[in-house]
């Protein structure tokens, strides 16, 4: 909308450009410098391990499951191995790469799972209110309190641990928090005045919960979402740990920590290398997230 | 905002909300869900018994030498493994309504009401202890850098949140080990987590573990109060009180923080259960001898009585935790109806 | 996070007698002795009982081996055994009656006399099948024991059958054991802690709880004033889930009495690298050195390596297709590289071993292994003649436990050896440890994990009935009747000569059928603090170094 | 006349965003007397809140008051450190704004946001203040004051709650009341009844008002005085009844032809003003008008008028003046078909918003 570069005399001062609600978003959230670099930083990551494989056959990384024994526990920068060797000598860099392959994709897809079921089961349970509150909220209360530990070593023994199963899993037992914020967050919207008004004005519940309720609780789902990522990478690894995650040799983040812990006396770039790679991710979905909360938010619209 | 045949008139010409009549309803609301706790336990009891024996393995199988198939059988006469699952559960609920939770077959001669009182004391302190350092500190960490937005101390929290998101408390605890472990050492002759009586009179033994189960929910309460703050921060009413000429310090308590309470407390109510319920990582690391860990070893070992007694004790907890959640609502915000 | 060897750990020196050298020599004057004569050390894992006839593993030998004396006790170079609480033992003519003669004076820690009757009770807990003592199996060679220990616990006639086991108090002090048939390795069991006499009216002062448990033996706070036992200690403190304190018990009367030590604190620390953490913070005296740090321990001069006799093997199912297959199971054991293994994954801490007694045991037979030894061009052969082609064997699952990092390791060893050697894709089928004992006694697993054994006295006996068809740890399932008859011959035999040929034709064909693949004897890697010092290494010690000469235990002025 | 209370020299407030410096305030300078009600009038964007902002010194981020005087009292508040403002702020002057639903913390009692206003300054102790609250919403005519000061805002109607602000900018008894729009956001019974209120406080306790509206009618029924606002600048100001009868400044005649006279007969058609009011970032060059003006001439693109007296007490910033302007041009001006591709324009990018 906005009109091509402007020259001072032919300039049409009268009318001024106006812009809508969406492209104004991106333009503010284009502005936040920090949430572009986030940004980039996140599609780098997937871009890189998207094309490890690639690199792999080109040369540039090994194959992480390549075992070179004699030289283990190689400390990084030694030659060949950027970031040095693991316990059975498989090269860090490489294992990084691929390991993103799971961890980064666990990490965002369960956010979409606990989106979807927490964020649908708080914000209808907030607006409704009454026996479909108090329902929903029981049976949230059950899933608080479920032995989470015995149900994902069942679930994923008995299915298999294939991805899926496990995305399933850590899934299914990750969205009670996020269900109850977006719930207590509700409940103080729902009497505003102007969500009456579009009740009184007969839109529909679901567009009232889209348009009005949703927006208001975007700041705390945001944040939750975002350290929810984390959270799902090391559940994958207590996965792993409970003998029912992603099968060894495959690298995942999450694992590569656990497997460092023993070593961090002696080897600790074993741990820190994948924990800066968490850091790294976390980091920047915390920028988008604010960037994300600052550029939807209908108040700041210029 | 019908007009409330019901409630007395109060004499307003148009009564524009229904009157919540605050102490009478929240009775029954109380009650209600108090009635709505025993289904829940019930549930919960249930599912958590068919899990643990579906389980694969029993809980006299174990590593290196093999119990002799006669052992195993009489063990299994002993607790009562031997009778179809259904009496089993049945027994189970009966011995639980007389408070009997049973005995846990690691500890013979010891029962589970025992063990979780032996344990118990170790994980509630320091998960309480917990619960107010995390609170403090996330709440006016998470304020402060809403009001300094942008600034040195708005990045370092996000740092500090970032880095005790990603760092798994097990790392923090290990790294804090092998730092400070000499240092603390030579103060208190020991680092161990000692409850001597059950209660650590010495706060000095309960620094790291309390720093390692602190650190990750101080990160998310701060980003949360934030993200709150900053809502509440755009809304007029706080213009209003600028225009009123309030001090900085009461804008901020008594509006920008009353108002951005709700998203904390909903987390504080299940966040307090988890605490005091334990964490399996860091007691395993400080050696707390707390019920975290014990829950785990239970479920290693197939330990059904030490299981179902835990998980009842987390459930409990939770389901009242979130019952008082739900009631400080219509304390912080009177526009929350209870129905 | 568990630390891998979960059983006995045996430490003997080929060389005999094995005194904590870097400890600076003999005990008694030449040491100035630190005014807090208190010891620290780590188990694994809390006990569950401080009962002796119901402990079952070595971290709960570690309590009942300081609070309770059996009969008889090994010496010092474990070759033979000593009297312990009885002053002398005799076996009449036919090798069936043993008679100890109780010593003296000896005293229970409440200061009541020891009585043989006690050592008769004792007996009797081990084998009543309503406690269902876990090693009740050990005492099988008592007259009556199996069947006794086979009845039904709600049948009402066991406290009758009790009565008939071969068990008397003749006197006051003489205790007379009938067995079932003659048996020279019955002093051997006779010196386990298993043994240990028991309190009949303390048993009942305590009483039962609802699953019928004795109360007494509890690993609770209450502990002090209810285990009650004749060791040279005595429980004073017990914190659930985190130590049990010990003090001299000033009415012990025995071998092992008038201890330097004041105190021993053992702390349950079942995570290996908090247990270092904690040694080098000056927490704990004495600690295993974790195998991701042997580069930082190899030449401290605390670091002691003390060779054990336990083996390790990969376990093979013999009942599943392709591992039915002799062939194929020989052609895996030639395509994995021991030498690498050892050298490059346990950094060199340990020996290659390709066949089943460990080396320092009698019938240590290394040239019999060459069968097994690794060559990738023989694998490839003996696969081919095997009928089983490698392809077909793509998909093939390797069961470990996902919760212990050597066993992944291992895992993930073995399946590139596979992949680089023979071709074949192997599937790694993590599992928890209870899941993977129940796979193992339901046959559910096609190969894997690594397993071994550490012998409860050095005698091949205890090693070869492990293979016997049907023992309780062949996770093979293997049998074979050449085998089972060479071992149950050398069992029976009295001369050493024909024991020893049996011994050796058993061993030759367990190599040749390989049911398992022999891997490494395992090398026990301990820090001792220099300031401990007297401390004798056995090849018995529970846990901790020197704990069954606790009282020789020093510690100097540092 | 004594000295005003309020002298505005020159004010320029300017917020610095990433887009560019938006000059919100650009030169404002004009004085409000003792009991005086004046109204500051313009479209929306023409700078007037942010003026008012400015006077009580509450410019939010990134805006900035960047040079100017703001004399309350012979007392320049741009100079005063930020205790001194404080104090000032609702005790000497006092401001209530535009939405009453959210302009009071949903969360805390009436009563003691009212209260609150008080215990802020020492004027009153907290039991004087405590006792003035029922009073002063007596003032502003709640009904059922004593219960209901312990409701909650949501329990109040949209005039009710404007009431009650009312009441909050009244407590300390300041000697200026700046009123942002208030009575946008409610519906027109309601309305008067705030309207007549306002008079009647300006009457009984003599504070100055300044109020800040874009509803013309509002103006004659309220005000003495009128400043008529622009791309942040004042374009016209004069006493009520002068520039109702004799607007100069082609805007401010706009303005009051976009509002259907009750008293007049529908003679002639409604004027809507050409075009959307300027980018404050992008300025027009020139008078800042004369894209819109209907009467400019060459002049007023090149140069920008200075504020010159076209009356007693009345001046006007325009090079042409309607005065000058013939009946004639006037009466084309009012029916000009230009009128009609503005309103098309406008609708246009009205669907292409919903679109996007």
């Amino acid at each position: 909308m906005a009109s091509p570069a402007m020259i001072a005399e032919q300039v049409d001062w009268e009318n001024p450009e106006q812009i809508g609600l969406w492209t104004d978003a991106w333009t503010r959230f284009r502005r936040n410098r920090l949430a572009v670099a986030s940004l980039v930083i996140v599609v780098v990551m997937i871009v890189l391990a998207i094309i490890a494989p690639l690199l792999q056959r080109v040369g540039i990384i090994p194959d992480p499951t390549a075992q070179d024994v004699v030289n283990s526990y190689a400390s990084p920068g030694s030659p060949g191995h950027l970031l040095g060797t693991d316990d059975l000598g498989r090269d860090v860099l490489s294992k990084i790469l691929f390991g993103a392959q799971v961890s980064l994709s666990i990490g965002i897809f369960v956010q979409f799972i606990v989106l979807g079921i927490g964020g649908g089961i708080g914000l209808v349970a907030g607006y409704y209110g009454g026996w479909v509150d108090n329902a929903l909220m029981r049976f949230t209360d059950i899933m608080y309190a479920f032995p989470d530990l015995l149900f994902v070593l069942i679930i994923v023994a008995a299915l298999g641990p294939t991805y899926l199963n496990i995305l399933f899993a850590i899934g299914f037992v990750a969205w009670v928090g996020l269900a109850r914020l977006v719930r207590g967050s509700v409940l103080s919207i729902k009497e505003k005045e102007y969500v009456e008004a579009a009740h009184a004005a007969g839109s529909s519940p679901s567009k009232i919960i889209l348009k009005h309720l949703l927006p208001n609780s975007l700041g705390p789902v945001i944040v939750t979402l975002t350290f929810g990522i984390p959270a799902a990478i090391f559940t994958e690894a207590v996965l792993d740990f409970l003998g029912v995650g992603i099968r060894p040799p495959q690298p995942t983040w999450g694992v590569m920590v656990f497997d460092g812990y023993a070593a961090v006396d002696s080897y600790p770039y074993l741990v820190i290398v994948p924990c800066v790679a968490l850091s790294l991710t976390m980091l920047a979905f915390n920028f988008i997230g604010d960037g994300l909360r600052d550029a939807l938010d209908p108040r700041m619209r210029r | 905002m019908a007009l409330v045949t019901g409630a007395p008139l109060r004499g307003a010409l148009i009564p524009l909300r229904k009157r919540s009549g605050r102490g009478w309803t929240l009775g029954i609301y109380i009650a209600r869900r108090l009635f709505w706790l025993v289904p829940v336990m019930l549930f919960v009891v249930l599912i958590t018994f068919f899990l643990a024996h579906i389980a694969p393995g029993s809980p006299w199988d174990k590593e290196g030498r093999q119990l002799s198939l006669a052992s195993v059988h009489n063990l299994n006469v002993k607790y009562g493994l031997d009778q179809p699952i259904w009496t089993q559960f049945g027994l189970y609920l009966w011995n639980v309504l007389h408070f009997d939770f049973g005995t846990s077959y690691q500890h013979p001669g010891q029962s589970v009401n025992q063990l979780i009182g032996a344990t118990w004391p170790a994980t509630f302190t320091l998960g309480a202890v917990s619960f107010v350092v995390i609170v403090v500190v996330g709440v006016s960490l998470g304020v402060v850098a809403a009001l300094r937005q942008n600034s040195f101390v708005d990045y370092t929290a996000v740092a500090l949140a970032t880095v005790g998101a990603s760092v798994p408390n097990f790392v923090v605890g290990i790294v804090l080990i092998i730092l400070l472990s000499n240092f603390l050492y030579k103060i208190t002759n020991a680092t161990f987590f000692l409850p001597t009586g059950g209660y650590p009179q010495d706060l000095l033994h309960m620094i790291m573990p309390v720093a390692t189960l602190s650190f990750l929910p101080i990160a998310y309460l701060a980003r949360l109060t934030r993200s709150s703050t900053l809502d509440s921060l755009r809304q007029d009413f706080v213009r209003t009180a600028w225009a009123k000429g309030l001090r900085e310090r009461l804008v901020v308590t008594r509006h920008v923080l009353k108002n951005s309470l709700i998203p904390v407390v909903t987390v504080a109510g299940p966040l307090f259960a988890g605490l005091i319920t334990g964490s399996v990582i860091v007691e395993q690391v400080f050696q707390v001898p707390g019920i975290g860990r014990s829950y785990v070893q239970a479920i290693e070992a197939r330990d059904y009585p030490m299981i179902l007694g835990t998980t009842m004790l987390y459930a409990g907890l939770v389901a009242l935790l979130n019952l008082v959640v739900d009631v400080a609502y219509v304390f912080i915000d009177p526009r929350v109806k209870l129905d | 996070m568990q630390s891998e060897i979960r059983f006995r750990a045996i430490a003997l020196a080929s060389a005999g007698l094995f005194v904590v050298a870097a400890c600076g020599g003999s005990s008694g004057n030449g040491v100035t002795l630190a005014s807090a004569q208190e010891l620290r050390i780590r188990l694994t894992t809390e006990p569950a009982t401080f009962d002796p006839g119901q402990a079952q593993w070595d971290y709960e030998g570690a309590v009942t081996r300081q609070t309770f004396e059996s009969l008889l006790s090994p010496t010092k170079d474990f070759k033979d055994v000593t009297p312990a609480a009885a002053e002398s033992y005799s076996v009449d003519s036919t090798g069936l009656i043993w008679t100890f003669k109780l010593r003296p004076g000896a005293k229970w820690s409440d200061g009541v006399a020891v009585k043989a009757a006690d050592f008769v009770y004792g007996f009797q807990r081990v084998l009543d099948p309503r406690l269902a003592a876990p090693y009740a199996s050990f005492f099988y060679t008592i007259k009556n024991g199996a069947t006794v220990n086979g009845m039904d616990p709600k049948d009402p006639g066991v406290d009758a059958a009790l009565q008939t086991l071969g068990l008397k108090a003749v006197d006051d002090n003489t205790f007379q054991v009938t067995l079932e048939a003659p048996a020279g390795y019955f002093k051997w069991e006779a010196s386990l802690v298993l043994g240990g006499p028991v309190r009949k009216d303390i048993v009942q002062k305590f009483g039962k709880d609802s699953s019928g448990n004795d109360k007494w033996a509890a690993v609770a706070a209450t502990a002090p004033q209810s285990v009650v036992g004749n060791g040279p200690f005595k429980i004073s403190e017990v914190v659930p889930k985190d130590h049990v304190t010990l003090v001299p018990n000033p009415n012990y009367v025995g071998t092992r009495s008038n201890p330097t030590l004041t105190k021993i604190t053992e702390y349950y620390i079942d995570d290996e690298t908090v247990a270092y953490a904690k040694y080098k913070s000056g927490e704990l005296d004495q600690v295993p050195v974790p195998l991701a740090d042997t580069e930082a321990a190899r030449n401290s001069p605390e670091l002691l390596k003390i060779p054990q006799l336990a083996v390790f093997w990969v376990n093979m199912n013999t009942k599943k297709a392709p591992f039915d297959n002799p062939k194929v199971r020989l052609a895996i054991t030639q395509a994995i590289d021991r030498n690498s293994y050892v050298t490059n994954i346990q950094k060199g801490r340990d020996l290659a071993a390709s066949t089943l007694i460990p080396k320092g045991m009698r019938n240590y037979r290394p040239d019999l292994g060459t069968q097994q030894s690794f060559n990738p061009a023989t694998a490839k052969a003996t696969l081919a003649s095997s009928g089983v082609s490698a392809s077909s064997m793509n998909g093939v699952k390797y069961m470990y436990r996902s919760s212990s990092p050597g066993s992944k390791t291992a895992a993930e060893f073995i399946q590139a050896q596979l992949k680089t050697n023979l071709g074949i894709d192997v599937v790694l089928d993590g599992t928890d440890s209870k899941t993977e004992s129940a796979r193992y006694k339901a046959g559910n697993f096609q190969f894997g994990d690594i397993s071994g054994w550490g012998a409860d006295y050095p005698d091949s006996q205890d090693w070869f009935d492990i293979f016997l068809t049907g023992s309780g740890n062949n996770f093979s399932f293997w049998t074979n009747k050449a085998y089972d008859d060479a071992v149950t011959a050398a069992d029976a035999a009295v001369d050493p000569a024909k024991r020893d040929a049996a011994y050796e034709t058993a061993a030759k064909i367990l190599v040749a059928e390989a049911p398992v693949m022999f891997l490494y004897q395992s090398t026990a890697w301990i820090l001792v603090k220099p300031y401990l010092k007297g401390a004798i290494a056995t090849p018995n010690d529970d846990q901790w170094l020197g704990d069954y000469f606790a009282n020789t235990i020093q510690i100097a002025q540092h | 006349m004594s000295e005003p209370i309020l002298r505005v020299e020159d004010l320029r407030t300017q917020f610095f965003t990433s887009r560019g410096v938006v000059r919100a305030v650009d030169g404002v300078s004009f004085h409000v007397d003792a009991g005086e009600t004046v109204a500051v009038v313009g479209e929306s964007g023409c700078g007037k809140t942010i003026t008012a902002l400015s006077i009580l010194r509450l410019v939010p981020e990134p805006g900035r008051i960047v040079s100017g005087k703001i004399l309350f009292k012979g007392r320049d508040i741009v100079e005063m450190d930020s205790e001194e403002v404080r104090d000032y702020r609702g005790n000497d002057v006092a401001m209530i704004f535009q939405d009453p639903m959210t302009s009071m913390n949903p969360v805390t009692k009436v009563g003691a946001q009212i209260k609150e206003a008080m215990t802020a300054h020492d004027r009153f102790s907290p039991a004087e203040a405590a006792k003035r609250v029922v009073p002063l919403l007596k003032r502003v005519r709640v009904p059922a004051a004593e219960r209901r000061v312990s409701d909650y805002p949501h329990q109040f109607s949209g005039g009710m709650r404007q009431r009650a602000m009312i009441a909050m900018g009244l407590a300390n008894e300041p000697s200026l009341l700046i009123a942002d729009e208030p009575t946008t956001a409610l519906d027109v019974t309601v309305q008067a009844q705030v309207i007549q209120l306002l008079k009647q406080l300006n009457r009984e306790l003599g504070t100055a008002i300044v109020l800040i509206t874009h509803n013309t009618a509002l103006v004659a029924s309220m005000c003495s005085r009128v400043i008529v606002m622009y791309a942040g600048r004042i374009v016209e100001e004069g006493p009520v009844d002068q520039i109702f009868a004799r607007p100069e400044h082609p805007y401010t005649w706009s303005l009051l032809r976009s509002v259907p006279r009750v008293d007049e007969a529908r003679k002639g058609r409604l004027v809507s003003i050409r075009g959307l009011p300027p980018d404050l970032v992008r300025m027009p060059p020139g008078c800042k008008f004369h894209p819109r003006c209907l009467f400019k001439v060459d002049k007023c693109s090149k140069e920008e008028p200075e504020l010159e007296e076209v009356a007693p007490g009345q001046q006007a910033r325009c090079w042409v003046m309607m005065s000058t302007v013939s009946e004639e041009t006037r009466e084309a001006a009012q029916t000009s078909e230009v009128a009609f591709d503005v309103a098309a324009e406008i609708k246009k990018r009205m669907r292409s918003d919903a679109r996007a």
